[in-house]
């Protein structure tokens, strides 16, 4: 049952690359692609960790929630988008002004 | 923080400047933050117990008062069913975002060769197939709503990719009901449960299967229709009001 | 007690690591257009490892709107990022992909 | 007749409301500003309603459903969360008031539904004890808080609001992950449930940290703050509003539920760390105020500096403590919209807001300046306003805690403050080299900012009910001495 760890893992490493380059990426779009799959990593190890059940069948509330983060993550991908592009033609760039360092 | 520097911004393309040196160090020292971070997340997940039954039991000791068999749908759409009243609200939002930052960019040149004509005219109608059916299934087997409503949606952007664009006549208030038609439906039939003298989503265990069934019926038009009109980008424009 | 094989263990392995791999390929990629391809490799190779988790409803979420919406609405919205460029005169440094530093 | 009122479900409808308002704002958006109007009269009735039966009841739980945690999903009112639910609808019905004069036809289709989502996730994020509940409502109040953000054009206005959804999206990731952590941990999302199971381990502390650091974010405690005053500047002057006196509150309240109920915290050097960060805020925001030319980027600098306060009490973890950042956080909800909305009306009346160009308008605003300087009485703690009975509970329990040096930052933070307060006074009475252009300001405008800062000064005079309205069920029952 030990792959649970390993995608549980997995999902931590998604989480910290996601985080890594939305920091490090000027550009509007990597910032989004960066939160999505940060998002990714969340959902994986929320529904791999799911499956620490003792039975044949997994935790079936993890996956709800993970559905739900979904169609949450694409709700906020669609608002990002059209404000990158509200941004680029208000200021000429897909770019923030000054990158907050964090 | 560091918005008194502005110095950050003079991205200089010559090699070892001042700036390309200090931006290496931010990144050596974030690297090494997220190292630490990503070390410590990784040692909590692993001192997890490797067994836990988590919520599996009582899902399935409920599932035959849920209405529906599929226990991620009951999930879904009884045990939790509040959240996903919520979060159609949360992608009923996102669309009015969108909509609220102006109307629809102009049209594109492009039109759409007779691949992709063909492709739609074929595909389109099974997508729609395919949505019926998920929504369908849904209650005893992997599907629901949310599928449905996302192969729909899948549909809905196919179709605007071969050149396909609502009528005027569909653009006003109707198209406005079709995009609530799912949230509505939830906070009416919360309502209707409530004015009975039920708690919020309680639904009679005899009706239940009928009530989620009307839920997602509604959810899927509205998701898919929302997400079609979310990959537009902008309100599409029929004269202000109706 | 499902017992997991040597294939399985050789198969989760793969998939990590070529979901870590991709995501880090799409998060790099110096070609903007190349990255959204990436990433939409990425939510199938994601919906892969729902299915291994027993997790099918979440699997056919992942493909329909991970994936296949995301993926379009990247898409659209990278073609007009270039069409308002090409119509407007900006700085040129928009128009190539950002140097990856 | 109470017995019958005391039987109807006003958790739930005190969410439904909002959301039926909004989906009828979004199907007739050219009644959107009756519609809207009609729906905050009603939530502020159903909530005063809630208020009775929490008054009269005690703490009220609520299993939506009917299932009851850990399966389904409870809602829980109790002082606390109450006392939100109200500053909610009072602000709430002030902001209503106003942007119903603010905004012109084609953004009020826009404001109208997006400003009722907003108060619907406002709502239930008060009432909800579930946190992956929590998550989903966050979301909804981000993703409307930053379309409303938006709703000003222009290159600030956009990317200060491109910056906050990135912001608020990153925080809300931090905290699902937690309640991943937390729910694999002891199988359940539920407070209550979650803070009977607790037990230290360290999946629970990587849990904690994620979730507070990600709700620090998004409460923008220095030094996370970097994206709040181009965020609170830009944006509409309602929204403003909307967004220093309610929207950072609402993850603050979460902190303390996380903080105070699920997992308390014992550990005095970390409260210690979150009061330090605290007065550095005050310190800061207060200087950043004063250096600051335009008034609303001055106004949201304060509220950086506000919302250090609230931190102090970590350290001082005595429930008088509490009940004075409480306190601090009520009264500055009434006076920072009071202010916003004084600087909506010089903006709309002058047509800008720099400080040195305010060019008399004490004269032609009397009432709006009125608002600015009661609000800037409260904000300052001077008596009588809710901010004094804010500062002075905290100096007290600073003193009972033998902690004096907390008291230094109260003081040196008020002083900040009237620096700038009497600033802007002083520049709207001197009058300008150039003449403006002057635009006429809608009366409900003018009312609506007074009302909110009478509100902050009341607060300081009617204390015992406020008060009295914490003690029930509080979560800080257990915390500290008396």
């Amino acid at each position: 049952m030990s792959h649970v760890f390993l995608y549980a893992l997995v999902g931590v490493g998604l989480f910290t690359l996601g985080l890594y380059a939305l920091i490090v990426h000027p550009h509007l779009l990597r910032k989004i692609l960066a939160i999505n799959v940060m998002g990714s990593g969340v959902f994986l190890m929320l529904v791999a960790l799911g499956r620490r059940t003792p039975g044949t069948l997994p935790d079936p509330v993890p996956h709800a929630m993970a559905i739900t983060g979904i169609v949450v993550a694409i709700s906020a991908t669609a608002l990002a988008l059209a404000l990158m592009l509200r941004v680029q033609v208000e200021t000429g760039r897909a770019e923030l002004p000054e990158e907050p360092l964090e | 923080m560091q918005q008194s520097q502005p110095l950050k911004k003079t991205i200089n393309p010559k090699p070892m400047t001042e700036g390309v040196k200090k931006q290496l160090l931010f990144r050596l020292l974030l690297v090494a933050l997220l190292s630490l971070l990503a070390t410590g997340l990784g040692y909590a997940v692993l001192s997890l117990p490797s067994s836990a039954p988590g919520l599996s039991e009582l899902v399935a000791e409920n599932l035959e008062t849920s209405g529906v068999s599929n226990p991620v749908t009951a999930v879904l759409l009884n045990f939790r069913a509040y959240d996903t009243l919520l979060e159609l609200g949360v992608l009923l939002l996102a669309l009015l975002g969108v909509w609220s930052f102006g109307a629809v960019p102009e049209r594109r040149e492009s039109f759409p060769g007779p691949v992709l004509d063909t492709l739609s005219r074929l595909l389109v109608p099974l997508l729609i197939l395919v949505a019926g059916y998920l929504l369908w299934v849904g209650a005893h087997a992997p599907g629901g709503a949310f599928q449905a409503g996302s192969v729909l949606g899948a549909a809905g952007v196919l179709l605007l990719l071969a050149g396909w664009r609502p009528g005027a006549r569909f653009v006003g208030l109707p198209l406005r009901i079709t995009l609530v038609a799912g949230l509505g439906v939830f906070v009416i039939v919360s309502a209707v449960l409530i004015l009975v003298g039920g708690r919020l989503l309680e639904y009679p265990p005899s009706f239940a299967a009928t009530l989620i069934l009307l839920i997602e019926a509604a959810a899927t038009l509205s998701i898919g229709i929302t997400l079609a009109a979310l990959f537009i980008g902008g309100r599409p424009e029929a004269g202000p009001n109706n | 007690m499902e017992t997991v094989t040597l294939l399985q263990w050789a198969f989760d392995v793969v998939l990590g690591f070529s979901l870590l791999w991709i995501a880090w390929l799409a998060l790099t990629s110096l070609d903007l257009f190349r990255a959204i391809v990436l990433f939409i490799a990425f939510g199938l190779l994601m919906a892969l490892a729902w299915v291994r988790l027993d997790a099918p409803d979440v699997a056919l979420a992942e493909a329909a709107i991970g994936a296949g919406l995301t993926g379009a609405l990247l898409l659209a919205a990278l073609a007009r990022l270039e069409s308002n460029n090409a119509t407007k005169p900006t700085p040129e440094k928009d128009h190539q992909p950002e140097a990856h530093d | 007749m109470p017995a019958l009122i005391f039987d109807i479900h006003w958790q739930a409808i005190v969410i439904l409301l909002p959301l039926a308002g909004a989906i009828a704002c979004f199907l007739w958006p050219q009644r959107g500003v009756q519609l809207g109007l009609i729906s905050a009269l009603g939530i502020v009735a159903c909530v005063a309603a809630l208020g009775w039966q929490v008054l009269e009841l005690g703490a009220q739980r609520y299993a939506v459903g009917g299932w009851g945690a850990p399966l389904g999903i409870d809602l829980y009112a109790d002082g606390l969360s109450l006392l939100m639910l109200i500053v909610t609808a009072v602000v709430g019905l002030g902001i209503s008031v106003y942007s119903s004069g603010y905004f012109n036809q084609d953004r009020a289709r826009h404001f109208w539904p997006l400003w009722m989502f907003l108060w619907a996730a406002l709502n239930a994020l008060f009432l909800s004890a579930d946190i992956f509940n929590l998550y989903v409502s966050l979301e909804l109040m981000g993703l409307a808080a930053v379309a409303l953000v938006a709703l000003t054009k222009g290159a600030d206005a956009l990317t200060g609001a491109m910056r906050y959804l990135l912001v608020s999206l990153l925080g809300s990731l931090f905290f699902l992950l937690g309640v991943a952590l937390l729910y694999h941990s002891f199988g359940s999302v539920d407070i209550a449930l979650l803070a009977e199971r607790m037990e230290p381990s360290p999946a629970v502390w990587a849990a904690m940290g994620l979730m507070s650091a990600g709700l620090l974010l998004k409460t923008a405690l220095f030094p996370l703050h970097f994206w709040l005053p181009p965020a609170h500047a830009s944006a509409p002057a309602p929204v403003s509003a909307l967004m220093s006196a309610l929207v950072v509150k609402a993850s603050f309240y979460i902190l303390l539920r996380l903080w105070l109920e699920i997992f308390p915290l014992t550990n005095a050097a970390l409260a210690q760390f979150l009061g330090l960060l605290g007065a550095a805020a005050v310190l800061w925001g207060g200087l950043q105020a004063l250096r600051q030319t335009r008034l609303k980027l001055l106004i949201a600098y304060s509220t950086v500096a506000q919302i250090g306060y609230l931190f102090l009490a970590f350290p001082l973890a005595s429930i008088i403590g509490w009940k004075g950042a409480l306190y601090i956080l009520l009264s500055h909800a009434a006076a920072k919209a009071a202010m916003f909305m004084a600087a909506g009306n010089i903006l709309h009346f002058g047509g800008h807001d720099r400080i040195a160009d305010l060019d008399r308008v004490v004269q032609r605003l009397p009432l709006s300046i009125t608002a600015f300087a009661l609000a800037g009485v409260s904000i300052m703690g001077l008596p009588p306003s809710g901010g004094f009975i804010g500062k002075w509970l905290l100096l007290e329990a600073a003193i009972r805690s033998a902690q004096w040096w907390w008291g230094i930052i109260l003081i040196l933070g008020g002083l900040l403050s009237a620096a700038w307060v009497f600033k802007v006074i002083g520049y709207a009475f001197t009058p300008a080299e150039v003449p403006h252009e002057a635009r006429v300001v809608p009366a409900t405008m003018e009312w609506a900012a007074l009302a909110m800062a009478l509100v902050a000064i009341l607060l300081g005079l009617f204390t015992s009910w406020p008060l009295a309205l914490m003690d029930i069920g509080l979560p800080f029952a257990g915390e500290g001495d008396g």
